[in-house]
């Protein structure tokens, strides 16, 4: 198999140069093109063309990007135990004893972040943490 | 462990006590640091004691593994010139400690713990066998100058002591990446063991490689001498430093430049040597002639002396270049001259600043009437910073001119215009400080001489006559090792000044 | 590879140090909302503990040292060595932070658990041998550092440092792992010895390719360094981060960013030197140069030390271009001895500054001598050691690079540096001038009395300076023994 | 099915890296810089599943696996910084976070 990388491999080479060439007349390109109109209708918020109501920044409480942030993280997280189940069988005692470690560590962050107060949508400025 | 090393040790450890006295009494600091100073002074002289005068090598061995790899040794050993450069600089710490009692009212705790670390520094540098031991101790004498420049100085001390550190920083640089070089050819650091090879020729370094390697070393030498046209840093530091830091750097410091390239330069590069003979000795005669002429119409007395001082070690490296025995001897001589003679001066006007606290010749007129014994002091030392005969500075620069004139007569007949023009700018200096109208701000300023003044001084006046009319009590070994250096010089070169051998034996008899 | 291989207690042994650490941190984490204390110094104490049991860690690993995990980690001298490096920078970290946090009344356990997850991601990064490995060790300590460099959350530098840090190291986190993804396709195999093998094989696939990715990895690893010109966001983050936090970016992962660098190009890519070496070459040139003259210009000394740090990174990099054990031993000296004097520096500039890091000015060092002479007296070991005066760890460490490029021919390179070393005692020493030669201004005359912590956190590197300056040869023979990288 | 050629993914893969890393010098929006950081990891995933397609290895998969969740720990410290810097300069022009230069 390996003496076909070179010949694999010289398109690669192509593809760096063609890559930057792409991406960069595509920016060349709509940097031409593109009008660039910069006034206070253009940096307001989409809303799907209607004309946006109250300040877009107090929109949301930072709760919301806490948690939303913190699914992600812990959403994630899961991915490992699509590799985990497929070897399982194989592995036995030891998979199992492995994931638990996985596990007892992602429970200690989740501690972490419910002891903190993290998870907590309904408070307000006085049990929440100072920050 | 020998009483080499104890010199050696000697002011660290003091310096390291020094650190520990409280700094509410200076008293307490002052006295440590005579009491400490004086006692590496006598272990220096036992060093004399002790010294076979008639073995031209090196003797007080010590060689002790610092570093296994790379191969570092801590490697010391004096031989018939560094032994003097010991001595001077151990000679002048505690006469820097007396002029220093009273005129230091600052941070004196620091200023004498610098001072002992520097005389660590100072008598390291001529000791160091290995070449890495010599760098360390040459790079490390520049921190506590640093500190005596910046901290206790004039006005433009920083600039100064800045402009010295950064000086003698880049030429050093250079010079270990010479050090380096040499290591990596070599695989050690031992000074003598590159000698042996080099004259074994199991070490054959091409022309261009020992050209270059001869000008990184130089380069980092002739800053610290100053040659012209690198010495623009020296009137500066010598102007805002106190006067113990501008005694040490004139009477010691600048005397790490010429041992270097007596002690290493000529040795390790004898080719190279040769080859820049004549344009450094064109560089030397233009310091002694440029130095002169610009110490004529300075109106501050202590950049008078420090161009004087250039004009001097101008003397000294012309004196080195031509590879002549009496020029060699005289130009060790002259260093040793300098030291005693420009130290001298130094605390001279060290003492008219403590009464009067100018340094501008102009403030100053009459001081002859005021101050006679103080006067009679100056007047000595300027006598002999002159060359006056029976005086030390006549030995060598007699020495010098004679090994000049065998060299190259042209060189000498320029070089003794600098020694005519010495004799201008000091006297005209000294009539105008201490001689004309005595006015009130001087006659209120300046009592005479007191004891510890007179205990800073009359040591060097004892030295400048005893160097002027018995140069044979200090000579001898000198020469013994002057001669292994010659010889050392004429391995593997291409051409030689010649010697006419009549020439020597009258010269001879002249010393 | 065989199952049966994985997670012998052999394995656990030589993973010791990252175990510790990881626990540790855990636990602070865990105890922080149990506890309920804000600042306590409770959890310092918990993380200098831990940090040394690390350091025992390492030793034990040491001593059973051989390949963990079938081969993705290696515990050598060298990994050893670089290990026990970021936990005593870690403890120097710790100290002086006892302080600051309080004064600047931030939590404490957060602080010290992404410490120890930071210090335990150096430590894989130190001894790992697979590409990703090493990328997964970059990360733990990356992204624990991005956080600890906007600490301060209310301080508008701190939060500028921490975007700039997150934004170009995530960057450069990109192209170091987009050069992994090609070795993988180039060659079959991410680990570093099997990469080597292949290169050197019969089938080895063509030079330009493994080039290519090396070039890319080069660039994503010369970011993480700070080395020119890759280096545009030291000075702001240096400057903007809390500054025992910049204290340890500067020594911290910047050792554990040179070990990956080492191990990385002096194995895997040691066949293809030619290649890389002149890239090296202009980039430790270019960081020497631009790192010291852009400092001579600093008056903020958070910033001036930042660019030193370039130009040190620069003064490694020389190491690595003299491509030799001799280069690989002097650079490990080097970082070494930088460590203690940079973190040194910047405990003087935390105890200087005062709350809210008021007085970042290098005229804030205004007579700081006349004051408290013990600070002053260390700041001035830490100067001299970076401007590289005899009797220092930063001399002996520069002597080691220059001889290592000088034996390997590099004698431009050379002059220009030490040259380039002369030039950078100027901005030292303007600090040293402010110290010892002025009268005390008005940070000084703020200056709180040092407590037992910051005392010790300033001692101790001085310690180190001196005695890797008056002694080195016992690290440098450690440094020369390990510097035989397993190929 | 009709085989893609592996070089169309790793043209793919290269276009997108090269996009991001001119994202991330071009765009002045933070969070556009951060998107194309992402890109690029994205990229290096595609050319990382690729290659192990390429080579028949699971390798590949797995590292894709692992970038995928440094890359999600990375993004969520990320924003939080993003965040805090909005609420302290209520900005999010790259070009007026720079409050530091002498």
């Amino acid at each position: 198999m390996p003496d076909s990388y070179t010949e694999l491999y010289f398109p690669v080479l192509v593809q760096a140069l063609l890559a930057m060439a792409l991406a960069g007349g595509l920016l060349t390109v709509s940097y031409l093109l593109g009008k660039k109109v910069r006034n206070r209708v253009k940096d307001m918020p989409y809303e799907s063309g209607i004309t946006p109501t109250g300040d877009a920044r107090s929109r949301f409480s930072v709760k919301f990007y806490l948690v939303g942030m913190l699914f992600i993280l812990f959403d994630i997280e899961a991915i490992f135990l699509y590799p985990w189940v497929v070897v399982y069988r194989e592995l036995k005692m030891f998979a199992f004893v492995e994931m638990l470690v996985f596990v007892i560590l992602i429970l200690s962050g989740f501690f972490y972040i419910w002891k903190k107060g993290a998870l907590d949508w309904a408070s307000n400025e006085n049990t929440s943490r100072r920050h | 462990m020998n009483l080499l090393t104890v010199v050696l040790a000697l002011p660290l450890a003091s310096f390291l006590i020094a650190l520990l006295l409280p700094r509410s009494s200076p008293q307490a600091s002052r006295m440590w640091a005579l009491v400490s100073s004086v006692a590496t002074f006598a272990a220096s002289l036992g060093l004399l004691a002790w010294f076979d005068r008639g073995f031209a090598g090196e003797q007080f061995l010590l060689d002790v593994p610092w570093v296994t790899s790379p191969n570092i040794h801590f490697a010391i050993s004096a031989n018939g010139i560094s032994l003097w450069l010991v001595i001077l600089s151990t000679l002048l710490t505690p006469l820097c400690v007396l002029i220093s009692w009273n005129s230091i009212q600052a941070r004196v705790k620091e200023f004498f713990a610098f001072l002992l670390l520097l005389e660590f520094g100072l008598v390291g540098v001529f000791i160091a066998q290995d070449l890495f031991l010599f760098f360390v101790f040459w790079e490390f004498s520049l921190v506590p100058m640093y500190f005596l420049i910046g901290i206790w100085g004039h006005e433009r001390r920083i600039y100064a002591a800045v402009k010295f550190f950064l000086y003698t920083m880049a030429g050093s640089m250079l010079m270990l990446t010479a050090i380096i070089y040499l290591y990596n050819r070599t695989g050690t650091f031992s000074y003598p063991a590159i000698l042996d090879m080099l004259l074994s020729g199991q070490l054959r370094l091409a022309p261009v490689e020992q050209m270059l390697l001869f000008l990184a070393f130089f380069v980092a030498f002739a800053i610290k001498v100053p040659l012209f046209p690198l010495h623009t840093w020296l009137p500066d530091a010598h102007v805002e430093a106190p006067t113990a830091g501008s005694v040490m750097l004139a009477s010691v410091m600048l005397k790490m430049g010429c041992y270097g390239i007596l002690h290493f330069c000529l040795p390790l590069f004898p080719a190279a040597s040769r080859t820049c003979a004549p344009w450094i000795v064109v560089l030397a005669i233009i310091g002694i002639i440029y130095g002169a002429l610009v110490a004529m119409v300075q109106p501050n007395m202590k950049k008078l002396v420090a161009y004087s001082s250039v004009s001097h070690l101008g003397f000294v490296v012309l004196g080195i270049f031509t590879f002549t025995q009496m020029g060699l001897d005289g130009a060790v001589y002259q260093m040793l001259n300098h030291g005693i003679s420009t130290g001298a001066l130094f605390i001279g006007v060290g003492l008219l600043y403590d009464r009067r606290h100018s340094l501008e010749i102009k403030d100053y007129g009459g001081v002859a009437t005021a101050a006679p014994w103080l006067s009679t002091m100056f007047m000595i030392t300027m006598l002999a910073s002159i060359g006056l005969p029976v005086l030390n500075n006549f030995v060598g620069e007699f020495l010098v001119l004679q090994g000049t004139a065998v060299a190259n007569y042209t060189w000498t007949v320029y070089a003794s215009i600098g020694v005519i023009l010495s004799a201008c700018y000091m006297l005209w200096m000294y009539q105008r400080v201490f001689f004309g109208e005595l006015g009130p701000e001087v006659r209120s300023h300046m009592p005479d001489m007191k004891l510890r003044e007179w205990a800073a001084v009359v040591p060097l006046i004892v030295m400048m006559f005893w160097m002027g009319v018995y140069s044979q009590s200090f000579l001898p070994p000198v020469g013994k090792v002057n001669a292994r250096v010659l010889g050392q010089t004429q391995v593997n070169v291409p051409f030689r000044v010649e010697l006419a051998p009549v020439k020597r034996a009258e010269v001879a008899r002249a010393r | 590879m065989p199952v049966s291989s994985f997670a012998s207690s052999l394995d656990m042994a030589r993973f010791l140090p990252e175990l510790i650490l990881t626990i540790a941190g855990t636990l602070l984490m865990v105890l922080d909302p149990v506890i309920h204390k804000r600042s306590s110094s409770l959890f310092g104490h918990l993380s200098i503990l831990a940090l040394l049991a690390g350091i025992g860690g390492a030793l034990y690993g040491y001593a059973h040292r051989g390949p963990a995990f079938g081969g993705l980690l290696m515990v050598d001298g060298f990994a050893t060595f670089f290990t026990v490096l970021v936990m005593v920078v870690g403890i120097l970290t710790v100290l002086p932070s006892y302080k600051f946090l309080q004064r600047e009344d931030a939590e404490t356990s957060e602080f010290h658990a992404l410490l120890l997850f930071s210090v335990a991601g150096q430590c894989i990064m130190a001894s790992a041998n697979e590409l990703i490995v090493i990328f997964i060790g970059l990360e733990i300590s990356s992204i624990a550092s991005y956080v600890m460099a906007g600490y301060l959350r209310d301080d508008k530098r701190a939060n500028e440092a921490a975007l700039k840090y997150f934004l170009l190291g995530s960057f450069a986190t990109a192209f170091f792992l987009y050069g992994v993804a090609l070795i993988y396709g180039a060659t079959g195999t991410i680990n570093l010895s099997a990469v080597r093998a292949v290169i050197l094989g019969p089938n080895a696939p063509a030079p330009v390719f493994i080039g290519v990715a090396a070039a890319i990895m080069f660039v994503g690893l010369a970011f993480k360094v700070s080395a020119a010109p890759f280096q545009i966001w030291a000075p702001d983050v240096y400057q903007g981060a809390p500054t025992p936090v910049s204290a340890f970016l500067s020594a911290g992962p910047k050792a554990a960013a040179f070990a990956v660098f080492l191990r990385i190009f002096m194995t895997a890519f040691e066949p293809i030197a030619g290649g890389w070496v002149p890239l090296v070459w202009i980039c430790a040139l270019l960081s020497m140069t631009v790192g010291n003259f852009a400092a001579l210009l600093q008056t903020n000394v958070k910033r001036m030390l930042a660019y030193s740090s370039i130009a040190h990174a620069g003064y490694v990099l020389v190491a690595l271009t003299a491509q030799s054990e001799v280069g690989t031993a002097a650079a490990m000296f080097y970082l070494a001895g930088y460590a203690f004097m940079n973190v040194g520096a910047f405990a003087v500039v935390s105890h200087l500054s005062g709350r809210g890091e008021k007085y970042q000015d290098i005229e804030s060092f205004k007579g700081l001598a006349q004051k408290q002479p013990l600070t002053a007296a260390m700041l001035t070991i830490f100067l001299l050691s970076l401007i590289g005066v005899p009797l220092t760890g930063g001399f002996f460490g520069k002597f080691y690079i220059f001889k290592a490029a000088l034996e390997s021919h590099l004698v431009w390179l050379t002059v220009l540096g030490l040259l380039n070393s002369a030039v950078a005692a100027y901005y030292y020493l303007r600090i040293l001038v402010m110290m010892y030669m002025h009268e005390p201004g008005e940070a000084v005359r703020d200056i709180e009395p040092l407590t037992p912590s910051l005392g010790l956190a300033l001692i101790l590197p001085a310690i180190g300076t001196l005695f890797l300056g008056i002694f080195p040869g016992w690290v440098l023979d450690f440094a020369g023994k390990s510097s035989n990288l397993l190929k | 099915m009709a085989e893609v050629p592996v070089s169309w993914f790793l043209t793919l893969s290269a276009v997108l890296f090269v996009l991001g890393v001119s994202g991330f010098l071009f765009r002045r929006n933070i969070i556009t810089v951060f998107m194309s950081i992402e890109l690029m990891l994205n990229a290096v995933n595609l050319t990382f599943i690729t290659f192990a397609y390429q080579l028949k290895q699971v390798n590949g998969h797995l590292f894709a696996f692992f970038v995928m969740v440094v890359a999600a720990a990375e993004a969520t410290v990320g924003l939080a910084i993003i965040l805090t810097v909005f609420k302290n300069r209520s900005t999010l022009n790259i070009d007026d976070v720079n409050s530091m230069k002498n």
